[in-house]
């Protein structure tokens, strides 16, 4: 079982047995099979994967499977295998992915006890996990690729999960053909890769890359640019986050696991693995900071005005990706990855809270109806407040310590890095805001409930709320020293911080800031409930609550000409005019020519046989004349004619 | 009296016999004469196959002829019942007024 | 003596076809036919191919003009009819009619001093001769000829049936 | 003997439908196992392949006719191993959907439908021209007859139409292929592949007729594939013929020809062509995907979809280079697969409701779960997701284009892929997702034997894209040897193969 070729590929494989169980079978299955098998499979890949971590903490060797891996597509020079590696990183990932993978499996059995197509949610689910934990595992981009691609269709397939609603097949559309934008990105850069370095393989492109003799800034920026853009589609960063906030018609679990935990954070995961790539183009840095910071502020600004409880958690979800992008940008791959995992216990736990709140409530998401809560579901209600000072960086919860560690990273990278830390400052206050508004609207106050009696979940869908609320306090309290330097063989040492008053009063600043979001929620919000905060402000929260126009934006300047275009233009002039066209033109001509000749077509039978006459006589001329007149033979005249 | 007959003589009657066939063809109304016609033209040939025959005293040629006879046979044999379908259906077998080809 | 029955024949040869031409009445066509094919018997005879002399009498003279007379008789057709005619038959088919005639002449002219002459007494292709070449080399066509005309019986019973042309 | 037998057994079949009596499902029951054991005939090839081996395989030369010389030359090699396997697929795969929408004149359906067959076999295994040029005249007629036969439509002049078109789109442009064929004839003495190809790279023909010669073939392969601009009869075949007929008649035929007598036939020629084809290629990509955006009736949908994939292969051809020519010839097997399954689903769907209106489709999901799911997996391989057969073939394509080729014209290439899954996302959404529709009552879900025709064929897409080598190490050598001639074309028009160019002839920019 040390057997690394043994050993890596059954991470994602155990998942994959469940999906092919659950999803040829699951229909005929019983209830309990169909849950015993959707648990047990992440459940054994979680163990193997806290196997790994034991090794790692052993010291022993990082188990790879990489020029023995069998190969996937060779052809003439290019040769690409199901190459696996496990480092840091990567195992970093895995504990997220099969752990909190495998919390929300547990959640799920009861969120979704009642729904009609149980055996499939859990297939797709498995699927996710296969997927994800391959898209972590692969050792070249194009393994990768395949992870990326997939984890995009389990979302797509989750997503449009209730297949009677209409919303959710768009919404589950929108989500797999933005990301296919994004992937387009990644393609291209893939090729460039390829063409210049010959290979896909993580370490034989570091390696590459490490030669004194490397390639030009410009190729290089090329290819972090087109990266970007996948890494973009797949998190949800501006200009393509806009399937994220429709991506919540899936089931809240889904939500909780693909759209905040794992799947979302894959472009972090990307930018962090190739980030020897990064690293050697400052242009590519600066924008993918610069991305994430306006990400990071602008969801947030939208977040603060949202109705919807899960959408108020999509937009934070962007917002705190943001975060991490941002991170990326100022070369604290660590801290970003330090964020995400942090990030993936309290965005989990929001969102199965969340998810519990709306169980209780059979349905109800609109936060205007909601309130008053914290008697009949205390468990939600203490997990969620652990979760919600988590996201908004109170110490000593899980939050405080890895968003500090961005902040402070933004701070000490000069002129531009103060700007970016300013507002990764504001959107902390605003983080705070959002969450506590959410808070007080859900629990506090008076119910607004409709003649419905709110019910606490049952145990198996709070046992992983107390757990990962558990992690959401203590989460953080590895420290960021430590953690960077656990991913330092992967990630590089991040730049020397700062003296340790300046990082200090920067902490007290975070949470000086956070407690402001709290009081200013409070003031709006922890008396009067939902009345007083319509009134100020109207023509802000307008542009606010329309989400900046963006997505009737993309649908004017993108999908309209798209469809415009296809329609007049290719539609009418390509098909009609050219393709039909042209061919009624040859059929016209022949008509013509038709309609000449049926003039000799007298009907009579002796005209026929005259010019069957005069045929003859020419040809007899023709074939004749040559030998009459002396001039040769056939051959001869035949050539002479044709010359 | 053994007097002889150069070749060309008989290959001359063949081509005049032809021709004649030719315009019996063009001028004929009833569509049993050309048919006739037709057969006039066949015989001019074979005569020009027996001649050759025996200018290169080759057999194959007046097997030819043997040929073309049994084809001709056939094609009377055909033709006419065609033509007797012809007048059943028309009443006539004037040519200049069967053209139901013309378009 | 070769020469006297060639001019005879070949003069009978041609008035017959001359007079198929200018017969106003079919069955005076087929009797003019009848003429014409006789005396190529006989010129096939002066050729030396006996079997085809005979076969010429049997095959053509007997049974086809036979067959032809019969259905003349049969159709009852009467003289012809004078009618419009085709422009195109005249001044298109006699000039080419004349060309194809002036154009076998002097190629026939223009060859033939290579050729021989033809006397009464250069031998008979006898039936035997002929027997080995046609059951022995051309075996298979010869056995095919013999489908061709199964075939052209079965068609023209089938075209000649009664209740054919309007079913 | 096994290339005649596979040759022989459709024919022999078709000859045993018509002397059986149509009675019940006699005709069908013959077609099916006949085109089974056809099938497990062609298995024998890719068992028994070296692929090592350059050169033909399974070799048979029989002279036919000695003037003009004209010989019964057979042959596989690695180009056209799996295009014969595949045919034999597609045949069983054909009769079963037939199995249900064909009920009249069952007779004349599946001796044609065997014709086909054996006709689209020997246009993969001729290896002299004149055979190769009977078998592809044969393989056009009985789509016209089936099609003109048994539309799919009620509307019988519309079928009439689609057949007319289909003939003569097809039927005019080889008219020129026979005149060049002979032209070639009259000059070289020989209709034997091996031979003319020697005869046109010694370089002794009259060039300028000899481009006109390549243009000829061109047009010919061009229009059956089809290429963009003429693909005019593609669309019209699609709504109108019998699903086992549609499923085959575009594609393979034409991308192979074009392969085998356009660019290793003509080397120089098809460097000529090459920068045509291509821009053809790439805009036929994005136009076929963005007119599948806007179709109302989901054939016309599919006719414009396939217009945009075999793009993918045109392109990959010409490009020249070997990942890209791999990419082609394996995107040409997934098309057929995948564009049976989808063939056959769509049959279902439409002989359920009667409409090919997706307007009319909605919440299909429901009554017709393995439908939705396999249709979803057929999908998901078109749109080129990884691990299933898709993906290989375009990005192999892709690859090569772009390191090879050209970086702008791989990427606008590349763009199809974003525009692919939207079309087909919004198919399946409009059929299966959503509420029920009115129609969705007679909708049925798949029949046990179809529901295993499919899922063997979404297996071999998976088999596929998870181990591609099989397939690819196969067409590996015969493809090198093409790509090499052309490499040997660039460096002197007249020498022959030398060993130089085989290693650099690779995915590397020339």
């Amino acid at each position: 079982m040390n057997d690394p070729m043994l050993f890596l590929p059954l991470i994602p494989l155990l998942p994959f047995l469940g999906f092919l169980l659950n999803g040829l079978l699951g229909s005929r299955l019983p209830k309990a099979l169909v849950s015993a098998i959707a648990l047990v499979f992440p459940l054994a890949s979680f163990a193997l994967v806290a196997r790994a971590a034991w090794m790692v903490h052993a010291g022993l060797a990082l188990p790879v499977v990489e020029h023995d891996a069998p190969a996937w597509i060779v052809s003439g020079a290019m040769h690409i295998g199901f190459g696996l590696a496990l480092d840091q990183l990567t195992l970093v990932m895995l504990l997220v992915i099969t752990g909190v993978g495998f919390l929300i499996h547990l959640y799920s059995v009861g969120y979704m006890e009642h729904e009609t197509g149980y055996w499939r949610y859990f297939a797709y689910l498995n699927l996710f996990l296969f997927f994800m934990t391959t898209l972590v595992l692969a050792a070249n981009f194009l393994l990768m690729f395949v992870g990326w691609e997939g984890v995009g269709l389990a979302s797509y397939l989750l997503i449009g999960f209730y297949i009677d609603r209409k919303s959710a097949g768009d919404a589950g559309k929108k989500a797999f053909v933005v990301n296919r934008v994004g992937d387009f990105g990644f393609l291209i850069a893939i090729f460039l890769l390829l063409g210049n370095f010959g290979t896909l393989n993580f370490s034989e492109i570091a390696a590459h890359l490490a030669a004194p003799a490397g390639l030009s800034g410009g190729t290089i920026t090329l290819i972090c640019l087109c990266l970007l853009l996948g890494a973009t589609g797949k998190s949800a960063q501006i200009p393509l986050y806009i399937w994220l906030p429709d991506a919540m018609e899936g089931p809240t679990p889904v939500s909780a696991l693909i759209h905040a935990a794992t799947m979302v954070t894959a472009g972090v995961y990307m930018i962090a693995r190739a980030h020897a790539l990064f690293d050697l183009s400052p242009t590519a840095l600066m924008v993918v900071a610069v991305i994430g910071a306006a990400t990071a502020f602008f969801a947030a600004t939208v977040a603060m005005v949202q109705t919807d409880i899960k959408r108020v958690l999509a937009y934070s979800t962007i917002s705190q990706l943001g975060y991490m992008f941002l991170a990326c940008g100022v070369g604290a791959y660590s801290a970003a990855v330090f964020h995400l995992m942090t990030h993936a216990f309290f965005k989990a736990l929001l969102f199965l809270a969340a998810g519990s709140v709306i169980h209780g409530l059979s349905g109800e998401q609109d936060m205007r109806r909601m309130g008053g809560l914290r008697k009949e579901m205390p468990v939600t209600f203490w997990t969620m407040t652990a979760a919600v000072l988590a996201i908004s960086g109170f110490f000593p919860f899980a939050g405080f310590f890895s968003k500090d560690a961005i902040l402070a990273a933004a701070f000490h990278q000069g002129a531009v890095g103060k700007a970016l830390w300013t507002v990764g400052l504001i959107t902390a206050l605003m983080t705070s805001f959002y969450m506590f508004r959410l808070w007080y609207l859900t629990f506090m106050g008076k119910s607004r409930t409709e003649s419905r009696h709110a019910h606490e979940s049952p145990w198996i869908m709070l046992t992983p709320l107390m757990i990962l609320a558990a992690l959401s306090v203590s989460g953080g309290w590895v420290g960021m020293d430590r953690f960077g330097a656990f991913l330092a063989p992967v990630t590089g040492t991040p730049a020397n911080a700062g003296d340790a008053h300046v990082e200090l009063m920067l902490s007290v600043l975070a949470v000086l800031v956070a407690a402001a979001g709290w009081f200013v929620a409070h003031s709006i919000y922890g008396r009067s409930g939902s009345q007083s905060m319509t009134e100020s402000l109207a023509s802000p929260r307008r542009v606010l609550e329309n989400k900046y126009w963006v997505d009737e934006l993309y649908v004017a300047c993108v999908v309209r000409p798209i469809e415009w275009i296809a329609r007049y233009v290719l539609g009418w002039i390509g098909e009609l005019v050219l393709v039909r066209g042209s061919a009624w033109l040859m059929a016209g001509i022949a008509g013509l020519c038709g309609e000449w000749l049926r003039r000799w077509q007298s009907g009579n039978l002796r005209s026929y046989a005259a010019w069957l006459a005069a045929a003859a006589a020419v040809l007899l001329i023709f074939v004749l004349a040559g030998t009459l007149l002396g001039v040769g033979g056939f051959a001869q005249t035949i050539s002479w004619a044709v010359r | 009296m053994n007097t002889t007959v150069p070749a060309e003589w008989y290959l001359i009657l063949s081509a005049a016999l032809f021709t004649l066939g030719v315009v019996g063809f063009l001028i004929k109304r009833s569509l049993i004469s050309i048919f006739m016609s037709i057969e006039l033209m066949l015989n001019a040939v074979n005569l020009s196959f027996v001649t050759f025959a025996h200018e290169w005293h080759a057999v194959k040629g007046q097997i030819f002829v043997f040929f073309v006879m049994m084809v001709a046979a056939a094609e009377a044999a055909v033709g006419l019942a065609i033509i007797i379908s012809i007048f059943r259906a028309r009443g006539t077998l004037t040519v200049d007024q069967i053209d139901l080809m013309k378009l | 003596m070769h020469l006297v029955l060639f001019l005879i024949f070949a003069i009978f040869a041609l008035a017959g076809a001359v007079n198929l031409l200018l017969q106003k009445h079919p069955i005076n066509s087929a009797l003019s036919l009848i003429v014409v094919m006789s005396s190529l018997a006989v010129l096939y005879l002066l050729l030396g191919a006996e079997f085809l002399a005979m076969a010429q009498i049997i095959v053509y003279a007997g049974a086809i003009m036979v067959l032809f007379t019969f259905v003349v008789m049969l159709l009852n057709e009467g003289r012809e009819e004078k009618t419009w005619g085709s422009r195109t038959a005249k001044t298109l088919g006699f000039p080419a009619a004349a060309v194809l005639l002036a154009i076998f002449a002097a190629t026939i002219l223009r060859a033939g001093r290579h050729y021989g002459t033809i006397s009464l007494s250069d031998g008979v292709t006898t039936t035997q001769e002929l027997s080995k070449v046609l059951f022995r080399d051309l075996l298979l066509p010869f056995e095919l000829t013999s489908v061709l005309i199964l075939i052209a019986i079965l068609g023209a019973v089938a075209l000649a049936r009664k209740d054919n042309g309007e079913a | 003997m096994i290339l005649s037998l596979i040759l022989l057994v459709p024919l022999a079949g078709a000859a045993l439908v018509l002397l059986l009596p149509e009675r019940g499902r006699i005709p069908a029951w013959i077609a099916l196992l006949d085109s089974l054991f056809t099938f497990v005939c062609t298995l024998h090839l890719p068992a028994h392949f070296v692929s090592g081996r350059g050169g033909f395989q399974f070799e048979e030369n029989v002279l036919w006719l000695s003037h003009p010389r004209i010989s019964y030359h057979l042959g596989v090699d690695g180009l056209s191993l799996w295009l014969v396997v595949l045919v034999g697929l597609l045949a069983p795969v054909g009769v079963l959907a037939s199995w249900k929408s064909i009920q009249k004149n069952t007779k004349a359906f599946y001796s044609l439908f065997l014709l086909q067959q054996t006709a689209m076999v020997g246009v993969f295994v001729s290896l002299d021209l004149m055979l190769y040029y009977g078998f592809w005249e044969l393989s056009l007629i009985p789509i016209a007859i089936l099609t003109a036969m048994f539309g799919r439509n009620l509307n019988e002049s519309s079928a009439m139409k689609a057949a007319l078109r289909f003939f003569l789109y097809t039927f005019i442009p080889s008219a020129p292929l026979l005149v060049a064929l002979l032209w070639l004839y009259a000059h070289t003495g020989s209709f034997d592949y091996t031979a003319l190809q020697a005869a046109i790279a010694s370089g002794s023909l009259p060039s300028w007729q000899l481009g006109w010669v390549s243009v000829a073939f061109l047009l010919a392969f061009a229009v059956k594939v089809p290429v963009l601009g003429l693909h005019g009869w593609l669309a019209d075949t699609f709504s109108e013929a019998p699903v086992a007929i549609a499923m085959i008649a575009a594609g393979k035929l034409g991308l192979y020809s074009l392969i085998r007598f356009h660019v290793e036939l003509f080397p120089a020629l098809a460097r000529e062509a090459a920068p045509w084809m291509i821009g053809l290629a790439v805009i036929g990509i994005l136009y076929g995907a963005m007119l599948a955006l806007v179709q109302r009736d989901f054939w016309k949908l599919l006719a414009y979809a396939t217009l945009s994939s075999l793009s993918f292969c045109t392109l990959g051809i010409y490009g020249f280079t070997l990942s890209g020519m791999n990419g082609a010839l394996l995107q040409t097997v997934n098309e057929g697969l995948i564009g049976a399954a989808l063939f056959l689903m769509l049959g279902v769907l439409f002989d359920g409701a009667r409409s090919c209106q997706i307007a009319d489709f909605g919440g299909a999901a429901h009554r017709a779960p393995r439908l939705a799911a396999l249709f979803v997996i057929a999908s998901l391989a078109m749109i080129g997701l990884p691990l299933l057969n898709g993906f290989v073939g375009e990005f192999l394509v892709l690859s090569g284009t772009f390191t090879g080729v050209s970086k702008g014209w791989a990427t606008a290439a590349a763009l199809g892929v974003i525009l692919s899954a939207a079309y087909m996302l919004r198919l399946i959404q409009k059929i299966f997702l959503g509420e029920a529709e009115t129609n969705s009552p007679r909708i049925r879900d798949l029949s046990w034997q179809e529901t295993c025709t499919v899922a063997a064929l979404a297996g071999i897409m998976l088999a596929m894209g998870v181990m591609p080598t099989i397939w690819i190490s196969t067409m590996e050598p015969a493809l090198q040897s093409v790509t090499q001639k052309i490499l040997t074309v660039d460096q002197s028009p007249v020498s022959t193969a030398s060993g130089t160019v085989a290693s650099a002839s690779t995915g590397e920019p020339r």
